[in-house]
């Protein structure tokens, strides 16, 4: 893969652009839509793990991310991590299937909240687009997710939507201006709590105030999706179910 | 017609003579039997005359699908205004060919997924229909005055003489061979195969003029296999009424079912709910009916002691060729069906039970829906009072005596009519007037399409009870008889309760607590199998059904 | 053979908590009568459901406490939205308060349900956190799937992140339907109506062949009271060594079957003498097929 | 979606006796869930309908007065979701209902 990268030299991704961006500076280096590498922020080291190219998350490319997550953990204990999210979600196809994707992405989620549970500092970014399951196993895995300004994240475009649920697109596109559970985009997934903001201006400021804040003991998006009135629910209804009520 | 086909005026052998012509043109054409597939729609060009009558074998499964493609692909100036007499119209080439000029009239019995587009083409002025017909009907005219004069055929392997194995799923062949072979017209054969020797000759090779081995196997549709998954309580609870209160009230050992999932829930619960009545030898012991996998558990817990198929089932194949002694098996182990004959069977067996769409206050039932020609198939021969019938059998007795309560004694063939209040939609299955009455108006039909007529209709079944019309002594009785099992529709909302509980006492109206039917116990938990899988268990793995029904 | 058995797939949701728990000894949370239901599907015209399509609570298996979840997948797929998805939530994150023998979950479900769909995609993630804390706090996390909807979606790799999987034959287990493959890659990629194909690729015998699945029981009540009972008090480590194991294992299948197209070019690999047959036989036989591969390898 | 609500005099006076609940079916083409529940209404009985399919008011004022009639019925609350089940599907669901909430009693 690596050899194969070299050889067709692809065009820097918008995903390095970034990663220059955010840092001091950074080794990073590219095989394929994998992005790995280290970045110096004031003197600290932060582990880059990060896709390219709206890359789509087959079961190598979960694979290859999870070697680059235990490494991390066995090579620099307690060094976070950035994680730069740029996907089309899952990849669709016979053979991943076959392999039991799943199990994958999975792996994949597992090997980062290992990470923080071992005291690694575990960031993510979305830069352009994040879709369902590739948002899920990489986003959701951190401790907290923030996205770019012209990201994109969704679970499903909305003409796909409206084939599936029968409900007419003019109509679901009426109720994604009132509703942020339903539509695309970055600013409804912040309201119901999976981004926490949005980055811009000085990314490097946002970078640094994000590793500087202590991790949570509690999962607290369905506070933020509360306070933000995205998804009003959530909090309540599992608090209760814990409360055995 | 031809003048010179004409005794008088033309000799006593000319439908002969002209037969030599055509087989003499399609013989300089291809030289033998045997024909390339690709020389396939000039040899069509060659042998078929305008004008002429033809068929194209088309049954409920079997399709002589790459004739029909062939046929649809000759030249309108040579090949034109074709009389088509053929059961059912059901791939896409056999209207092509109305709308390209090679066909103008059509006889015919069913339409099924292309009645939509007939009645387009009729509208159009397309398409002029003769008649629409029953099977046994059309094959009757067959032998009367719609005789094909080339007949496109279906088999599953040829040898090099013609002789054909058409394999399960014989269907309606023997019926359109007989016809046209013996009366100087010819016959071309589609195969899957062609073999230096047949499993079995169900065609012998000098009827055959024709053989063209397909390029692919000819198209079957696994229509009449029902996924138990699908079956509902109030299925399972009709089919407690129906065996309570008509199979084991009667006796009813010879007998015929439709092929929805109504009649499914009574063939699975036989080995449940039947048996631990003790009706197994008593009940359903002969069928006329395909060999639909959800008969698998019955057959196998020893109800069923035989069975004559008019066709086949995808799937069924091996279980049906391991059961000899319930289904009718050639030598060389795989079954023989007959559409006549088992339409024959049906006919003259104790009763009948199927399914309709809707049904007015007279019992008249119809299947048609707005829009689309649809036809009949074979449903109205099955559920006919067999007027013809002199042999007596417990059912058949003690129907008739219901039946002929005064006077000459006779007996009576039950005729029962399985529907839910309502279909999915909640559209009522009861009307006060059919549909047919409107689509008699828009396609200009001589009489409104109706599947089984009232006075041949004994029972009506449905989840609220038992409607039983034999002992209804008027119109106006039997009207409120199938109010009274009408539910909730309109016409049952109407119902008189005071001639409902009169009707009642008489037996003429019967609610499941009459009969002993326990509502408590109508759930799935009574299926015998409740998944395709479970029917492949009850055949020890004989069955094996097709992709599109598995879940493993 | 006749088939004479409690089905599990058969079974709403409600009526697989009862065959799988002592009887009387399930305890409802959030139950139907306090009418939680989605906000979100009346706005789109859709029913709800009082219980949200999920039933959570605590009872007992051979007398041994466990929390319980079960999916109605007759209830728009079984597919995952705000409530039900914050039911689980909290039912899982309950273990760490009472720290039962077991979280046993019944999946089946399609995915993240549309009509709200980032709610859902949200909570499934928070499920999936819910069912790593459980695990770090050393409560085992079982997975159950043999309804009709399988295991799809983002509920696939909550399955995935739990301890041990139990599946009937008949459960389908992969992040992508088959639909979604063919109506993107076209059916010369996946053909969705060749149901044989659907479950020699996404069905539990293949998944068990792989290693995807720990169990593969017969689609019968009993036989899942007995595997899920098995599991009580197994923990799965959630350490360094483990998952470096784990990844071994997944990163040897990839290289081994790069390429692959059929599942039973892979059974073949893995010592499987009929591949063809494989579909056909029952859970026991199967069974004995895998104890007999996996002595072979041992 | 509509919503329908019927009241039925039931046995004006009585008074509750127990309480408890009972859920039956499930919410999806064709079929319905059913929650009936023993609540104090004076001895009468409410029925909530949200239904998919419009326009069949009558029929459920039927179906449920039949139902409420036939149980001699009081001091019971039903809520439905329907998702278009035909009454056939109704009258089997409301018995299991009814059914389902004795054996909770017992």
């Amino acid at each position: 893969m690596n050899a194969d990268a070299a050889l067709s030299a692809p065009p820097v991704s918008s995903t390095e652009r970034l990663i220059d961006a955010l840092f001091d500076q950074a080794s990073i280096s590219r095989a394929g839509p994998l992005v790995t590498g280290t970045g110096t922020l004031d003197g600290q080291a932060i582990a880059i793990l990060a896709t390219a190219e709206r890359a789509q998350i087959g079961a190598d490319l979960a694979l290859a991310m999870a070697r680059n997550v235990l490494d991390v953990m066995r090579e620099a204990p307690g060094r976070p991590i950035l994680i730069v999210v740029d996907n089309s979600g899952h990849r669709l196809g016979r053979w991943d299937e076959l392999m039991g994707n799943n199990g994958y992405l999975a792996h994949l989620s597992t090997c980062l909240y290992l990470a923080r549970r071992r005291g690694h500092r575990v960031i993510g970014l979305v830069n352009e687009l994040a879709v369902s399951a590739g948002f899920m196993a990489l986003g959701m895995a951190t401790d907290a997710c923030y996205a770019m300004p012209e990201a994109e994240v969704r679970v499903m475009a909305l003409n796909a939507m409206s084939r599936v649920t029968k409900v007419p697109l003019d109509r679901l596109t009426e109720l994604c201006a009132t509703s942020p559970v339903l539509g695309p985009g970055v600013a409804n997934f912040i309201r119901v709590g999976a981004l926490r903001g949005i980055w811009s201006g000085d990314l490097s400021a946002h970078l640094r105030e994000a590793l500087a804040e202590m991790p949570g003991e509690r999962d607290t998006r369905r506070e933020l999706g509360l306070e933000r009135g995205g998804r009003t629910l959530a909090r309540d209804i599992a608090a209760q179910v814990r409360a055995g009520v | 017609m031809d003048a010179s086909t004409h005794p008088a005026r033309g000799g006593w052998n000319s439908l002969a003579r002209n037969y030599e012509a055509r087989i003499a043109r399609g013989h300089a054409l291809v030289g033998g039997k045997v024909v390339p597939a690709d020389r396939t729609t000039a040899l069509l060009e060659a042998v078929i005359e305008p004008g002429d009558r033809i068929c194209i074998e088309g049954n409920n499964q079997k399709h002589a699908d790459f004739l029909a493609r062939a046929l649809a692909e000759a030249a309108p100036e040579r090949v034109h205004d074709l009389h088509v007499v053929q059961s059912n119209i059901a791939l896409a080439p056999h209207l092509d060919i109305f709308e390209s000029g090679i066909a103008r009239r059509l006889d015919f019995c069913y339409a099924g997924p292309q009645g939509l587009r007939l009645a387009q083409l009729v509208a159009a002025g397309k398409v002029e229909v003769g008649a629409i017909h029953t099977y046994l009907e059309l094959y009757g005219r067959y032998f009367t005055d719609l005789t094909p004069r080339v007949s496109l055929i279906a088999a599953e392997a040829a040898d090099r003489d013609g002789n054909l194995y058409t394999g399960p799923n014989t269907e309606d062949t023997p019926a359109i061979v007989e016809a046209t072979a013996f009366r100087s017209g010819v016959l071309i054969a589609q195969v899957n195969r062609i073999v230096d020797k047949v499993p079995r000759v169900d065609v012998p090779g000098d009827w055959v003029n024709y053989v063209v081995e397909a390029p692919k196997p000819h198209y079957i549709e696994p229509i009449f296999t029902r996924d138990p998954a699908a079956i509902t309580d109030i299925q399972v609870l009709m089919a407690m009424m129906v065996i309570r209160g008509i199979y084991e009230k009667y006796g009813v050992t010879r007998l015929n079912h439709g092929i929805g999932f109504d009649t499914a829930a009574i063939e699975l619960i036989l080995p449940t709910y039947a048996e631990e009545l003790g009706l197994r030898g008593k009940i359903c012991r002969y069928m006329s009916v395909n060999p639909c996998p959800t008969l698998i558990p019955a057959i196998e817990s020893g109800f069923i002691d035989a069975i004559h198929c008019a066709g086949s089932e995808l799937g069924m194949e091996r279980y049906v060729s391991e059961r000899s002694d319930v289904f009718f098996i050639g030598r060389d182990g795989t079954m023989r069906s007959n559409r006549v004959y088992c339409q024959l069977a049906g006919h003259y067996a104790d009763l009948f039970i199927g399914s309709t769409l809707q049904i007015d206050l007279e019992g008249n039932s119809s299947t048609a829906t707005h829009a689309r020609i649809t036809g009949f198939g074979g449903a109205p021969n099955f559920g006919s009072e067999s007027r013809g019938r002199r042999h007596g059998s417990p059912a058949w007795l003690a129907a008739g005596r219901e039946a002929h309560r005064q006077g000459m004694p006779r007996g009576r063939k039950l005729v029962v009519q399985m529907v839910e209040t309502f279909k999915e939609g909640l559209s009522p299955t009861f009307v006060e007037r059919l549909d047919a009455w409107d689509l008699m108006d828009t396609f200009n039909m001589p009489l409104p399409p109706v599947m089984v007529y009232g006075d041949d209709l004994t029972h009506i079944v449905t989840e609220e009870g038992i409607a039983n019309l034999l002992l209804c002594d008027s119109l106006a009785e039997r009207a409120q008889a199938i109010r009274a099992v009408a539910g909730y529709t309109e016409v049952g909302r109407k119902r008189d309760r005071q001639m409902v509980e009169m009707l009642r006492a008489r037996g003429a109206v019967v609610y499941p607590e009459d009969i002993g039917v326990d509502k408590r116990l109508a759930s799935r938990d009574l299926l015998a199998a409740r998944s395709i899988k479970d029917l492949v268990r009850w055949s020890d793995g004989l069955y094996a059904p097709p992709a599109r029904f598995r879940n493993w | 053979m006749i088939p004479a058995r409690h089905s599990f797939q058969e079974a709403g949701a409600r009526a697989r908590i009862r065959a799988l728990l002592d009887a009387g000894t399930f305890r409802e949370f959030c139950g139907p009568a306090q009418r939680h239901t989605s906000p979100h599907l009346p706005t789109l015209g859709m029913p709800v459901a009082f219980d949200e399509g999920v039933v959570v609570g605590e009872g007992a298996i051979d007398g041994r406490p466990v929390l319980i979840a079960a999916q109605e997948g007759a209830f728009m797929g079984g597919a995952v939205g705000e409530v039900h998805g914050a039911k689980i939530t909290g039912l899982i994150e309950r273990a760490l308060d009472t720290r039962p023998d077991a979280v046993v979950l019944l999946l089946d479900s399609g995915g993240v349900r549309l009509h709200e769909a980032n709610a859902g995609l949200i909570a499934v993630g928070e499920i999936q956190r819910a069912v790593f804390d459980a695990r770090a706090a050393g409560i085992p996390v079982v997975t159950v799937i043999g309804g009709r909807n399988g295991c799809y979606g983002g509920t696939s790799i909550i399955a995935r992140s739990c301890d041990r999987i139990i599946a009937s034959e008949e459960g389908r287990l992969s992040v992508s339907g088959p639909e979604v493959i063919e109506a993107v890659e076209g059916v010369e990629e996946f053909d969705a109506q060749d149901r044989a194909l659907v479950w020699r690729t996404m069905g539990a015998k293949h998944r068990r062949l792989i290693g995807e699945i720990d169990a593969l029981v017969a689609d019968d009540m009993e036989a899942f009271r007995g595997a899920v009972s098995e599991s009580l008090g197994k923990s799965r480590p959630l350490d360094l060594d483990e998952l470096e194991a784990e990844h071994a294992r997944l990163a040897e299948r990839l290289a081994r079957f790069e390429g692959v197209s059929d599942a039973r070019e892979i059974w073949a690999a893995l010592g499987v003498n009929d591949p063809d047959r494989v579909s056909e036989i029952e859970a026991d036989e199967f069974n004995r097929l895998v104890a007999t591969l996996e002595g072979a390898r041992a | 979606m509509e919503r329908l609500e019927f009241r039925f005099a039931g046995r004006p006076g009585t008074p509750v006796a127990e309480t408890g609940e009972a859920l039956v079916g499930v919410v999806g083409s064709g079929n319905l869930e059913v929650m009936i529940e023993r609540v104090d209404l004076g001895g009468g009985c409410l029925a909530v309908v949200d239904t998919s399919i419009h326009g069949f008011g009558d029929t459920w004022q039927q179906v449920l007065a039949d139902f409420v009639d036939r149980r001699g019925l009081a001091n019971i609350r039903l809520s439905i979701n329907d998702g278009g089940a035909t009454p056939a599907v109704v009258v089997l669901r409301l018995d299991q209902a009814w059914a389902g909430l004795e054996e909770g009693e017992r």
